[in-house]
Order: structure tokens, then C-alpha cells, then sequence
């Protein structure tokens, strides 16, 4: 019996603290999606490198830019050579580009407004960025965040109902007992206890394995992946705030479950 | 004092088990409660401790009216009364003495007062040595007796037994009439449901008879027997 | 023909209950097993349908050697005899003519003798009023009247009862017992644990004493009594 | 107590069939993606529409090239010009730029192969695919497709777990009635026969809502997302078939662990 519940509370816990892990970790990636959205300010060809300076600390100071980085003329040739062919090498000697200003905005949601604002300045000849493309990016990035919080939310409910289920069949099973306690005298309060503080007993006991689990499974995944994501889009949550987090949440959902459950299990009973 | 005015208890099924009773039973008196099979001897006892509620009709159990008890106040109503339930009704995960102290648990009694009251109440019912057994490794008459035993380990003002000795072989029969009569002699309340003829005419007192759901006699010092 | 021989049985507690237990019931005998409460009475009948088997000993019935009964021969052994049980072992979940009917589906008894065997049983004991009924909707001795029938409506070869008159008044335990002595001269074997003297002395038959697990007396004709 | 195991089967069932159906569309999208990966052949500026021509022939008949999609040399200054800027419109008199073909493999996996076997043809400037950027690209769908496969056997296990479990605790409660059952001469198939087919009734009782929700939804997903995803690189799984496996998957895990629940549940109780 109380294997029973215990082990429904292990795998449930198991399996939402792993999607809690994936689902997180997501999440920061899509930031980090967001994150990297750009405006590219394209400079008029014949602006000189001071007017290029006050654009760049105007642009900076706007409200809504969060970072500013400056590429050269000559890098932006570079740049254009190495994705349409190295025959526009011939350019290199009269370059026909102007310098470039590469904008983040401090959310990545604004950039439209931010481009916009940047367009009304002097000494630009065109604000490039994704258009309806960011747009139609940060609609999936919405979408897949809304899903992935809707399918936790469903595990999460899942494994509550499951859980507490569980538990409530293991105290049908003691129906018998309860009525007896009480044709003996004893009050609704003096039989819930003991059932609760199993139900806490059952929620700590279900809790460990997922929390060991998921500290230990994450730590290696951490220390083994971390340093070969230095450089990649995709940046796993830093270990030690996360696992604390996770754990916490893991131990109050087990808890919480342990003792709703015997809560609303006994109450049935008490009616004798 | 336990009074029953006008009770009816008719069963969700349709069966009728109390069909108008009214009685009056003394502090102190020790009544046999006999009839037929199925004649509604069991309801009118489950009824005193409200295991069972009359459908209609008043009862009051030492001037407490069981018709106005708010259920939050049941448990001080049953703490007065030890019951010796006809199916025992032992609590299956803990063993004799547990099952006999749960009742002074339930009122709160020192660990102390505890032990010494289930250990006395235990010799007094011969299971000393079958305080650590568990009740499925007890023959029926031991789970007898352990219901015995803990109806009356709180010195309860009424004490009701249905069919205390069903189970059991006639010398322990007398044994635990013994218990009963010494009890009833310090003051307390008995109301004994029984079948056992041999018993209701050697000990005499008052004989309450049950048919289909009514009184149909009462005789203070009765013998067994009803017509059927 | 019941033997039994050497009969030792000590339960996982310690307990001894069957103390090198010899006995020979012959076909179609009448016993009763008498003796106090926690002698072994229950332990020795529970053996003879293999509820609990002898930690030592040989035991026989029907020319069926229990020791090297395979297990899944255990059903065709246990339809050979009716069993009341001493706490009826009713199926809750069932009504009181489907609990009776459950012997005989068993037995893939057809649906028509199903219908006319359980009726004729129900009108035996008693309860034809009551069919529809379900187990926790009974009293005590209409509960054992359900066990009653249950144990005799197949026409088992032989019929072990457990204090089948423990929950019932004197008029309804004669009937049971008139039930009983009538099958008994059809050819039944019939073994019968009880503590009912008057029943054991006016009804003579064969009676055994249990006593600490042992046959402390044998005798044809006897009386109830023991030393203790 | 029925009610405890018909809505723990539901509600797994009903996640199981969820995560089903979105892990074979992710799938889906992971096939779209790998067979998105294109070769970009830039031809040489001094070949003619002859030498692209045969050019064009030669690698389609190349083994594993599946589709070659030609783009002049003015559409490809075109793309130049809108990614880094109209003054590039200049070139427009003098295009320097060569024609393309766009390659794609019919087994992604093997672009790098085939686009070393096209670089050894004539007429050929250069050889353009994501390399590196492939190769990573291909790790992350595999190691996705690898992570959400064990995900969702994952959640099958634990599915399976739990609701064996409930089914157990339901017959537990019904020990002492299997025990009568056998103490009054019934054989073990006897008393075991109506627990499975109650398994079985569970099963289905359980998974017809699963069943009937995620039908209804992916219908009503499909018929209004298919057309406006017509030209995305995300598609749905075509509504008719998919619906039907699902389900016929659905409905073989209820009835599969119904009866494999109640078989194992009751064995315990048996051996009286
Ligand atoms: N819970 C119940 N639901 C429906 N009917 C019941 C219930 N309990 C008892 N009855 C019916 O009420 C009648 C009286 O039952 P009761 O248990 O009071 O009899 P009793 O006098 O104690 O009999 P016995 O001597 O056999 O124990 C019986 O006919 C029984 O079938
Ligand atoms: N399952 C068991 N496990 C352990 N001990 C048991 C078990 N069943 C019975 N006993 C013990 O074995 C002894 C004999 O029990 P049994 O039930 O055979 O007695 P009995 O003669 O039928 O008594 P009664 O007349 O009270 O029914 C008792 O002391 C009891 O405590
Ligand atoms: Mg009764
Ligand atoms: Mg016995």
C-alpha cells in the first residue's frame, strides 16, 4: 500500500522534474533566440568617421537600445564576400558599403519601434532588420513557450491527481478503521492525524529519489556541457541556484500532494 | 438514564427494525435485550451510541438528546458508552493492547494510567498472554474478548453488549457475567444483547423483548423467552 | 472418511494450536468439536479444507491425501465440502441469493438448478424474504443463516461448520440444527465446532474435546464438558 | 474505486496522447528542417547559358542529388542587394556575379558528400553549403529527436506504472473477496476471469475520452492551421491517417495495461 503511493509519487515527481529541467532550460534558450534579434544600421557611404562616432552615441543613448556594435566598411565586404562568392573580391578596392551599426534592443519585442526611431536620424541610408520574419519568429517562440507552460501545467495536474488517487485508494482500503476509531470515540481530528502525517511521510519519501535524481543527473549534465556551450545560442541554466529551485519545488509538490491527499481521502470516512 | 420515545427506524432497503419503541432504562440497571433473528435487537443498541440514526422519535442518553447532537459532539457521546460490538470491530494493524488502550488514547489518558488500566483489563479477561498478537491471530472468542475489554477499560457510565458471548465456551461465558455484574454493581448502565437463554434465566434482571422491531415485553427480573 | 494423524500445526506467532492431533471421522458421522476458547478448534477444522495446513502430520479426506494435494487441485477438494465459517465470509459485494448461488457457479451448476437449489436453501434457513439483500444490510444470525445455506446448497459429501449457532436465538438454532441432522441421515458427514451445551446434550452425537491444541476426550454419545 | 482507475487511465492516456501527437509533428518538423539543408553551386561569371545548362543536367543526374533549382545571375544580385543594402543597386550594369544552382541531397545526411562530388565538375566557381553549421544543425535534431523518444517512453512507463498501480490497489481492496471466492471452491481462472475482463472494460472506458478529445482536436488544428502553414517549413501530419493510429494506439495501451494490471493484481491473492 504505502509502496503503492510512494513509487506514484517517485516516477510522477521523476518525470515533472525532468520536463521542469527541459522546459527551463527551453525557455533560456528561446531568451536567448529573442535576445539575439538585430537591427543593422546601414551608414550613408559618405558619412565620415566622426559623423559614424555621433550616430553610433546617438543610436546608444536612444530609449529601448540595450547594445550598439560597430563593423566597419571593410568588414561588412568581408562579410559579403564570404556568403556570396569570393569573385566580389574586386570590390575591395573601392568599397562600395557604408559602415554598419548592429542594435539590439533592450526588448527584443520593441525592435520594431526602435528601428523606426533609429530610421529618423542623419547620416543613414537604410535600417535593415527582420520584419515580418521576427515578427513570425516571435509568434513561434510565444507559441511553443505557451504550449511548453500548458503541458507542465497538465503533467503537473496529472501527477497530482494521480498522486493523491493513489493516495486516497490506499486510505479507502483503511475505511474499515477509520469508522472503527470512530464508533470508539475518537474525534475527526485525532483520526486525520495520523493519516496526514503520513501523507507528509509518503510526500518527503517520493520527493528523495526525484531529488537525487535530477541534483545529481543535472550536475553532470552541467559540468560535462557547459564548457562546450561557451560559445553556442543555447546556454544551459547555471547549476547551483536551478538545483536548489528544482528540489524545493519538487519537495513542496510532494508534501503538499502527501497531505491534500489524506486530507481529502479521510474526510470521506469521517462521516460515521 | 437512556430514554427512547416513539422510535422508528426504517432501513434505505425498506426494512422496518424499530417500529415505534419507547423505554425508559435506569443509571445502574442491567437489562437483557432478547428476541428472534433479525428481530431489531442490534438497531435498537446501534441507535444509543448513533452508529445508527432513528428516523423518527427522540432518544436521550444520560441527558444528552442524540436528536440535536452536533456530529462534532458524537465522540464525547460514545467515550461515555463502551460498546461491545456484535462483529468486534478490532482495529486490524494494531495488536491486543493497542486495540484495548486506543479507547483511553482517544480520551486523552496519561501513558501511565494507560498501561496499568489495559493490563488489568486484560488479566481480567485472560488475554495477558495474548496482548502482543495481533486480532488475526486470535480465535474468535479472544476477538471477543478483546472488544470486551476495551468497552469497559475507561470506566464507562453505560456499557452495551451485543452478544458479548456468542463466541465464547460457557465457562468463560460466566466468567466475563462475572465482569459484568461487578461492573454493574460500582453503578454502571449494562444493556446486553444476548441469545443465551442458560444466562438470562440463572442471572436474573430485567428482560426487554424485541419483535419485529417492537417491545412486546418487559418484565423486570423476566426469564427468556418470547412468542414466535 | 477424515483421518487425521500426528496433526501438528504451530503458527508463524508460535502458537501451537494442533498438538499431535489422531482422529478418524467416519462417513456420514456426526461430531461436534467442543473445548474453550482459543483450544484449537478453528485451527483443527480449518485444516480439513486447507484454510491452514499442518506444520506436521498427514491428513485425509475423501480418500484425498492433503499433503500431496497439488494446489490447483485445492478448488475440487474444497467443493467437496460445505464450510460455515465461524465469521461467515460472506461476499459483500453480492446479494444473499447470489452469495448462496456462488457455490454452485463454481460447480457450473446450470442456471435452472441454480435457481431451484438456491430457492429450496433459502426457504431452509429461513430468508427467502430477505434474497435481494445484500450482506451488510443483515443481522448477525441472518448473516450465519447466508453461511449456512451457502455451505449446504451444493450437497457437499461432507459439511464443516464453525459455531453456526453462535448469532442465533435457541428457536432459530434448532431449526438450523434440524437441518443439519436431516442431511446428516441422507449420508452427510457433518463436523461441527460449537459452544452450545444444551444443543451438544440433547442432540447426542459423537463428541471430541480440543483442548491446548490436543483431543483431550473421544466419545460417541458424549456430553459438552471439559476439565479446564 | 472504478472511478480511481477509469479516470487515472484517462488522464495519462489523454498526455500520453498529447505528447504522442506532438513529438510525431516535431518529428515532422525535424524531417522538414534536415531536408531543408541546401548546396548553393555558384557557376563561374565567364560560363554561358550553354555550360550552366549541361552544368545543371550533370548534377542532376549526380547519385543522391534529389532536386537542382536554378537562379540566374540578376536574381542572385537581387538577394545581394536586399541583404546588404540598395546602393549595391549600382552593379546592376555590370552584374559580376555568377548563376546558382541550389542542391539538395535526397539523404541529407550525405550533402557534404555530394557536394565534393560537384566540386570536381566544370564551370564551377564554387561550392557553398553550411558545413560545419550542417553538421551541428543535424547533432541538435538528432540528439532532440533521441531526448523527446525517451521522453515519451518515459511518460508510456510511467503512464503504464501508474495506472497498473491504481488497478492494483482497487484489487487489493478486494483481497479478502478472492480469498472467500477460492475458500468456497472456485479455481484460480474462475476468480481471475471477471477481473480482466473489469481490466479490460477500464482500459477502454479510459481511453475513450483521450481518444475522443485528441481526435477532435487535431481535427479541428488541422482543417484550420494546414492552409495557413501551406508554404512553412512546419507541417502538420496529415489529419486521416495520423487520427486513426493514435487512437488504435490509445486504445491497445488502455485495454493492454487493463488487463495485464488486473492479472498481475490478482495473482497475489490466489495462493489461499
Ligand atoms: N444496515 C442495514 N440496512 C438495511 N437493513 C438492515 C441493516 N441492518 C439491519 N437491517 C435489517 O434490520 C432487521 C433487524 O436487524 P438487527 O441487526 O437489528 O437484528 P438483530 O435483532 O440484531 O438480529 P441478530 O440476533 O440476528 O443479530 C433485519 O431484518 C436486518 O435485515
Ligand atoms: N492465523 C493465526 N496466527 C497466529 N495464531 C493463531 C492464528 N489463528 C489462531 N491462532 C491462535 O491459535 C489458537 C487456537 O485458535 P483457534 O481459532 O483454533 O481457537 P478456537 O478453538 O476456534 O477458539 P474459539 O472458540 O474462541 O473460536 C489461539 O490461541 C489463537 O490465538
Ligand atoms: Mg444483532
Ligand atoms: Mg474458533
Amino acid at each position: 500500500m504505502t509502496f503503492a503511493s510512494v513509487s506514484a509519487v517517485t516516477v510522477t515527481l521523476l518525470l515533472v522534474g525532468v520536463f521542469i529541467v527541459i522546459m527551463m532550460n527551453l525557455n533560456q534558450l528561446a531568451d536567448n533566440i529573442e535576445n539575439d534579434v538585430e537591427i543593422k544600421v546601414i551608414t550613408d557611404p559618405a558619412a565620415d568617421v566622426e559623423d559614424v562616432k555621433l550616430l553610433k552615441k546617438e543610436v546608444q543613448e536612444t530609449a529601448g537600445v540595450a547594445t550598439v556594435i560597430y563593423s566597419s566598411r571593410d568588414e561588412e565586404l568581408d562579410k559579403m564576400i564570404s556568403s556570396f562568392g569570393d569573385e566580389l573580391n574586386l570590390y575591395k578596392q573601392s568599397n562600395p558599403l557604408g559602415d554598419a551599426l548592429y542594435v539590439k534592443a533592450s526588448n527584443p519585442h520593441e525592435t520594431a519601434e526602435v528601428a523606426a526611431e533609429i530610421g529618423t536620424y542623419d547620416h543613414i541610408y537604410q535600417v535593415v532588420y527582420g520584419e515580418g520574419k521576427i515578427e513570425k519568429l516571435f509568434n513561434v517562440l510565444t507559441m511553443s513557450r505557451n504550449v511548453g507552460l500548458a503541458l507542465i501545467l497538465a503533467l503537473l495536474f496529472t501527477a497530482m491527481f494521480l498522486i493523491s488517487n493513489t493516495i486516497r485508494l490506499t486510505i479507502v482500503a483503511r475505511g474499515k478503521e477509520i469508522e472503527i476509531m470512530k464508533l470508539v470515540g475518537a474525534t475527526n481530528s485525532f483520526v486525520r492525524i495520523p493519516f496526514v502525517l503520513e501523507g507528509i511521510w509518503l510526500g518527503v519519501l517520493g520527493s528523495l529519489i526525484p531529488m537525487g535524481v535530477i541534483s545529481f543527473a543535472y550536475y553532470e549534465l552541467y559540468t560535462q556541457w557547459e564548457p562546450k556551450l561557451q560559445n553556442e545560442l543555447f546556454q544551459l541554466l547555471s547549476a547551483t541556484p536551478f538545483i536548489f529551485q528544482v528540489n524545493a519545488l519538487l519537495l513542496f509538490m510532494g508534501v503538499f500532494i502527501g497531505i491534500w491527499g489524506s486530507f481529502m481521502s479521510v474526510r470521506k470516512f469521517l462521516r460515521v | 438514564m437512556i430514554v427512547m420515545k416513539d422510535v422508528y427506524k426504517k432501513y434505505p432497503n425498506g426494512v422496518v427494525a424499530a417500529n415505534g419503541i419507547n423505554v425508559k432504562i435506569a443509571r445502574g440497571e442491567f437489562v437483557y435485550v432478547v428476541g428472534p433473528s433479525g428481530a431489531g435487537k442490534s438497531t435498537f443498541i446501534k441507535m444509543m451510541y448513533r452508529e445508527e440514526t432513528p428516523t423518527s422519535g427522540s432518544i436521550m442518553i444520560n441527558s444528552i438528546n442524540l436528536a440535536t447532537l452536533r456530529s462534532k459532539r458524537v465522540p464525547y457521546l460514545r467515550r461515555q458508552i463502551g460498546v461491545v460490538f456484535q462483529d468486534f470491530k478490532l482495529l486490524p494493524k494494531l495488536n491486543v493492547y493497542e486495540n484495548v488502550a486506543f479507547a483511553l488514547e482517544v480520551i486523552e489518558e496519561t501513558p501511565k494510567q494507560i498501561r496499568k488500566k489495559v493490563n488489568d483489563v486484560l488479566a481480567l479477561v485472560g488475554l495477558t498472554q495474548k496482548a502482543r498478537m495481533f486480532p488475526n491471530e486470535l480465535s474468535g472468542g479472544e476477538q471477543q474478548r478483546v472488544s470486551i475489554a476495551r468497552s469497559i477499560v475507561n470506566s464507562p457510565k453505560v456499557v452495551i453488549a451485543d452478544e458479548p458471548t456468542g463466541n465464547l465456551d460457557p465457562d468463560t461465558s460466566w466468567d466475563i457475567m462475572k465482569i459484568f455484574e461487578q461492573i454493574n454493581s460500582r453503578g454502571t448502565t449494562i444493556v446486553m444483547a444476548t441469545h443465551n437463554k442458560e444466562i438470562v434465566n440463572t442471572i436474573r434482571h430485567r428482560v426487554i423483548v424485541v419483535e419485529g422491531g417492537m417491545i412486546t415485553r418487559d418484565e423486570y427480573e423476566g426469564v427468556y423467552g418470547y412468542e414466535s
